[in-house]
């Protein structure tokens, strides 16, 4: 039954998809739309065969790839270690508290000034913008995934003879890294958001240059291939993102 | 004089004219006569362009002077001035359809200006000029210049302000027309300064260290203002690759421009200053309209042992 | 009295815990004192809320009395103790480790070294009936399963006292009735000192060889009675007039104090 | 015992807060660091000053937090009756599937050149990128939320007589009211995140044209300024949101 | 069987139901049948994973039987019916209505006009003793209050039958007494049919006027059981022999069963 109903959802989806394209095509066919406002899907199709084969699509997504994963990997790499130990300690949680909270709800795009200013039009000023926009949102997330623990289990460890520091190696990292993860997963997105606006602003390539550009000169099908090259870089990063998540916590399954 | 002490300068520049000296100066081998190796930087905006010398990642650059202005209004005291190399003012200007026939027909209307550049401080000045107030009587927007062509042409706006090549573009645009350049620009007037004159700057703790190697750029620098004069079509057949413009585009850009000698700059920066007076004229016209804060004392910043 | 030897294992000693919170305080127990010998299995009854968690977790030293103190082998209780194995009712396993890590915990906390560690978690999952097991994930097994595992990592640890809080209350009827077999099995080979929290009354003529009944809040002792039963605890006791005897007077004991908290509740 | 360390830990941050500000003063007016690159916190103390007396800071802030509203109401009104809809219809929600798959990874900022396109740089194109941006995020959380509510609920609501309408209005709604409230607070976030970029890109007035410019003009004040502006907003409305979710939501405590 | 009047309320005819997983199936029920009469109080004992949620989901056609049929009051049931009132062990409590609103919810389905139904409401409310719980939000109430509130939900919307699926299983003994007691009450006086699931054999001896035991998976009826013990089934009555009697016999039936279950899961 299950199976059943998957299928059907599945086919159901497929079927939409190709009556919206097709209803799209058909309305920039026949006129209705000025293409300049919006191309028809072959027109962005044939845009789309033309960058690939001078290279351009690739090198474009690749250079924004490449952003998002320097920046994204170092944020993480500081923030896992720091918010678990944040999350451990009242005393330099109340420390860092006023600063977060300061820094939590600025986007990442109002550091895009102050960044050019201090490192210009720059690989690292892209990656800065990276770091800048999730590095203060994981730290919370992670913090808050240390305070999601069963404080049962953290009584369980200590019962056992567990120390401050085995507490902390062996249940609370563990413990959260599960919610760890998923928050990383969504800060993924937000590393997204920030290179798409650091290169609408600043960049000579990237796939937020690419719109950009392609506004410029009234290519509307560049920027339509462009949004879309967004949301299918993104999505094969969030498969190959859950691959990995299963590996690293075998016991969900 | 000695031989320069250091070999390499790294120049900060964009496809703007204000670097073509810059640019032929290499490509003509002009600094290499010199003993010296200079590295040209792009930069798009102008203030990413300062930022970056102040923070000692580049050692020469030119700018626009509002740029600068703002600059030395923010109290930087890490870079000087020393010589401006052009004068541009009939390839900037306000652009509008042709239903609006003077300044004055811009009540109401929309126009477009790039926020902290000379344009923008043009149609300020020329608005002041006519008694329009920018606030109340029309709406100013912030537009790049590049993205003017398509504004003006899908009717989004009525009228914009904007330099060479684009400025050039819109007029040929059907439907605009010419509706004021720098020249009526109120300093123009008197001391034949447009609101944006580009300026050579350096850093000064690069001006102190290295001085031979300063006095190495300049001559090479100036050498290139001369063969932009003397052979405007030699010089064009290299600048296409830093403007990508097609040789015709790039003699008519070169044609507007006048250039302004090494021998001249003595007198325009120095003795007696002329255009320091009026630089110093422009941050006051700033601080009026808001811009800055206060006027800084423009003279304060001039390297004068680098004028030529 | 046959489950009885000399010594005092665990002394309670004039112990008050009281609970501040945001408005109002709680007395969870006041003025409570009790001696539990070595080798004693003790069964806490009482009415929901009476303290019997507080008390067992005082013992563990989770909580620090607000007044009076707890002597564990003459020494004054001043924080955890990995002496005092508790077993949870929620089990408490860490679903991140495997059935073989989670019973090795204790013991990798103790740094002892892996080989041995090994050997001795396999053989108490063998004790608690788990063998083959060993690489299972806790969220993959019943909750029988569950908390046999939590037995098994208490036991290896080999603490001097078992704390077991309601162990089997979240467990169906037979799955308990098999485990608390194999509770008295172990105890009697093993010999530990347990301290047993249960609200069911069969449960404690079954296992106990001392119960404790204590009253509603604030918790205090209202009355201890020794269990005489005879071994094993089969049907046919549980069918005997002493049985039911017991039962009567306990039931009676903690039925007056339920019905006070009841009261409170329903009105 | 609680209220103690509560406001013990209040006094560490207050502290930190006050050393942290104290040494960069510091740092700044004994010459460590270009003002250009880093004013001093009295610097943008003076500009506050300033700008609250030509009235430019409050019109600035304004200008922002209209468009943050407006932008949010008109996406929360349609994405809440939508996505209860279709988080209880499974024929719908596989229509609408592959189109919803493919606009949530776009961050908003993408939108900007193709809003500028359509609409221009006027207010309407400002709501729209706030809108975009919000939308399909909002939909995916409220669908989401439909899903947490225990199965037992509606089996219980359809046991004493509900129709499917019923258990929509009665069930699905309220229950998964509070998870719409707290996603929609997260999207309030992101609403943020879309205006500044969009006010960066192209905008007149708003805190992210006033960071863009005090950027140009080299007034690295004017820029912290705009940002701490941006947080002690973003602050403010999350508290009256705050408010408003208790008022919302009476059952949970 | 002083209980029973004439007439088959519900008969369940030949029912097999079979989940199909991802990758196998499990046959929950196999060929049942077993009629209920009208005004029976029938109580379902059986193994854990036997069966016994499933046959009553089937009954209050929360899923429909995957062979044979269930006959209520001579039709088939074939839906959702508002006439078998479900009383969930987890309360299944609205938690954004308060008390009053939960018990009206029932009566608002059937349009039933405010005043009308807010009378009704008061008037349950008060059988269950929760008088003065009006305006409280399930939240704030403990879970015996918490199943107090979802049986008046239950009656206030009159169903013919009620369905009991471990409805007591994680209250404390002495809450569970209370509700038993008064559970009993009302099926004295309002004399519904009423179909309910435990796991404690006391509880169904307790309850019931006819014991159902159900096989191990797949889920078939082991034996019948007629309870006849005296009423009210007081403390004596608990300690007579008959009770022992029918008790072992039980308790015999479903050991038998449940060994099976548990044999699988420990080896
Ligand atoms: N951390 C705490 N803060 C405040 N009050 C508490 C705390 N822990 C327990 N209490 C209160 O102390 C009293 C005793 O609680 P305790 O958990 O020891 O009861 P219990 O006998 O174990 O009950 P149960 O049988 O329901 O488990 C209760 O009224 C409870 O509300
Ligand atoms: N939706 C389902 N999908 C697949 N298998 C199911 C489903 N519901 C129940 N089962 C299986 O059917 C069998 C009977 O389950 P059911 O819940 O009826 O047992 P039960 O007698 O109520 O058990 P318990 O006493 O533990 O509540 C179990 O093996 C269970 O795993
Ligand atoms: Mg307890
Ligand atoms: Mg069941």
């Amino acid at each position: 039954m299950k199976i059943d109903s998957t299928a059907k959802s599945l086919t159901i989806s497929i079927v939409s998809l190709l009556i919206f394209v097709t209803a799209w095509e058909l309305v920039c066919r026949l006129g209705f739309i000025e293409p300049l406002f919006m191309p028809a899907p072959s027109k962005i199709l044939f845009r789309a065969i033309k960058m690939i084969d001078n290279g351009q699509l690739i090198a474009h997504t690749l250079a924004s790839t490449r952003r998002v994963m320097v920046g994204f990997m170092i944020s993480s790499l500081v923030a896992i270690p720091f918010g678990i130990f944040l999350g451990s300690s009242r005393f330099f949680m109340a420390v860092f508290d006023p600063l977060i909270s300061l820094l939590r709800p600025l986007p990442s795009m109002s550091w895009i000034p102050l960044s050019l200013l201090w490192l210009g039009i720059t690989e690292t000023q892209k990656y800065s913008i990276v770091f800048m926009g999730s590095f203060a949102p994981s730290l919370l997330y992670i913090i808050e995934a240390t305070k999601s623990i069963d404080p049962l289990l953290i009584r369980a460890a200590k019962n056992l003879g567990a120390s401050k520091l085995d507490v902390m190696r062996e249940v609370i990292l563990p413990g959260s890294l599960p919610q760890i993860i998923a928050g990383l997963k969504v800060m993924l997105g937000i590393a997204w958001t920030c290179i798409i606006s650091a290169e609408l602003v600043a960049a000579r390539e990237g796939l937020g240059f690419m719109i950009m550009n392609g506004k410029e000169y009234f290519q509307t099908d560049t920027v339509l291939l462009g949004m879309v090259m967004i949301s299918i870089t993104v999505m094969i990063i969030d498969v190959v993102f859950r691959k990995f998540e299963r590996r690293l916590l075998p016991w969900t399954r | 004089d000695g031989k320069p002490e250091k070999v390499t300068v790294i120049y900060g520049g964009s496809s703007w004219l204000g670097h073509y000296p810059a640019w032929v100066g290499i490509e003509k081998g002009l600094f290499k006569k010199h003993g010296l190796g200079v590295l040209f930087q792009n930069f798009y905006a102008s203030s990413g362009r300062m930022g970056s010398l102040v923070a000692g990642d580049l050692d020469v650059a030119a700018t626009g002077s509002i740029s600068a202005i703002a600059l030395m209004a923010s109290g930087s005291k890490a870079f000087q001035a020393f010589g401006t190399p052009d004068s541009y003012a009939t390839v900037e200007g306000i652009i509008a359809k042709e239903n609006i026939k003077s300044i004055k027909d811009l009540k109401g209307k929309r126009i477009a200006a790039p926020f902290a550049s000379s344009a923008h401080v043009l149609v300020l000045d020329v608005l002041e000029q006519n008694g329009l107030d920018p606030e109340k009587d029309l709406t100013l927007l912030n537009l790049k210049v590049n993205e003017m062509p398509a504004a003006m042409g899908s009717g989004e706006i009525d009228a914009c302000a904007a330099w060479t090549p684009h400025f050039n573009k819109l007029l040929n645009m059907p439907g605009n027309h010419l509706l004021v350049n720098d020249t009526e620009f109120s300093l123009f007037k008197k001391y034949k300064l447009g609101p944006g004159p580009d300026l050579l700057v350096v850093r000064k703790e690069f001006a102190e260290k290295y001085p031979n190697t300063c006095q190495a750029f300049v001559k090479g620098y100036f050498e290139a203002v001369d063969m932009l004069i003397d052979e405007p079509e030699e010089c064009a057949k290299v600048l296409v690759k830093l403007t990508s413009l097609d040789m015709e585009d790039q003699m008519a850009v070169l044609k507007d421009i006048t250039w302004i000698k090494g021998d001249e700059q003595k007198a325009l920066m120095v003795q007696p200053g002329d255009f320091v007076t009026g630089m110093q004229q422009l941050a006051d016209f700033l601080v009026k309209h808001q811009q800055i804060d206060e006027a800084p004392k423009v003279k304060a910043w001039i390297a004068e042992k680098m004028v030529p | 009295m046959d489950t009885l030897t000399n010594g005092t294992k665990i002394s309670i000693q004039g112990v008050t815990k009281i609970f501040s919170g945001k408005r109002d305080e709680v007395i969870a127990l006041k003025e409570l004192s009790m001696d539990v010998q070595d080798g004693e299995f003790i069964v806490i009854v009482g009415a929901s809320g009476c303290g019997k968690t507080t008390l067992i977790n005082l013992v563990a030293g989770f909580e620090a009395p607000t007044h009076g103190q707890i002597i564990l082998d003459g020494q004054p209780v001043t924080g955890i103790t990995p002496e005092c194995g508790m077993i949870f009712q929620q089990y408490a396993l860490f679903p991140w480790k495997t059935v073989q890590q989670n019973v090795e915990f204790g013991m990798k906390m103790k740094r002892m070294p892996q080989k041995e560690r090994q050997e001795r978690a396999a053989r108490f999952i063998d004790i608690v009936g788990l063998k083959g097991f060993e690489r299972s994930y806790p969220h993959h097994l019943s909750g029988g399963m569950k908390q046999r595992v939590s037995i098994a990592r208490s036991l290896a640890n080999d603490p001097k006292v078992l704390l077991l809080d309601e162990p089997f209350a979240a467990l169906d009827a037979m799955t308990r009735q098999v485990l608390q077999e194999q509770l008295v099995r172990i105890y009697e080979k093993h010999r530990k000192t347990i301290i047993f929290i249960t609200h069911s009354i069969d449960e404690a003529l079954l296992l106990s060889s001392r119960i404790v009944v204590m009253t509603a809040r604030p918790g205090r002792i209202a009355q201890e009675i020794v269990n005489d039963l005879p071994h094993p605890r089969n049907a046919d006791v549980q069918l005997s007039n002493r049985y039911m005897e017991l039962k009567r007077t306990i039931w009676d004991s903690v039925q007056a104090e339920v019905m006070k908290s009841m009261e409170v509740e329903t009105h």
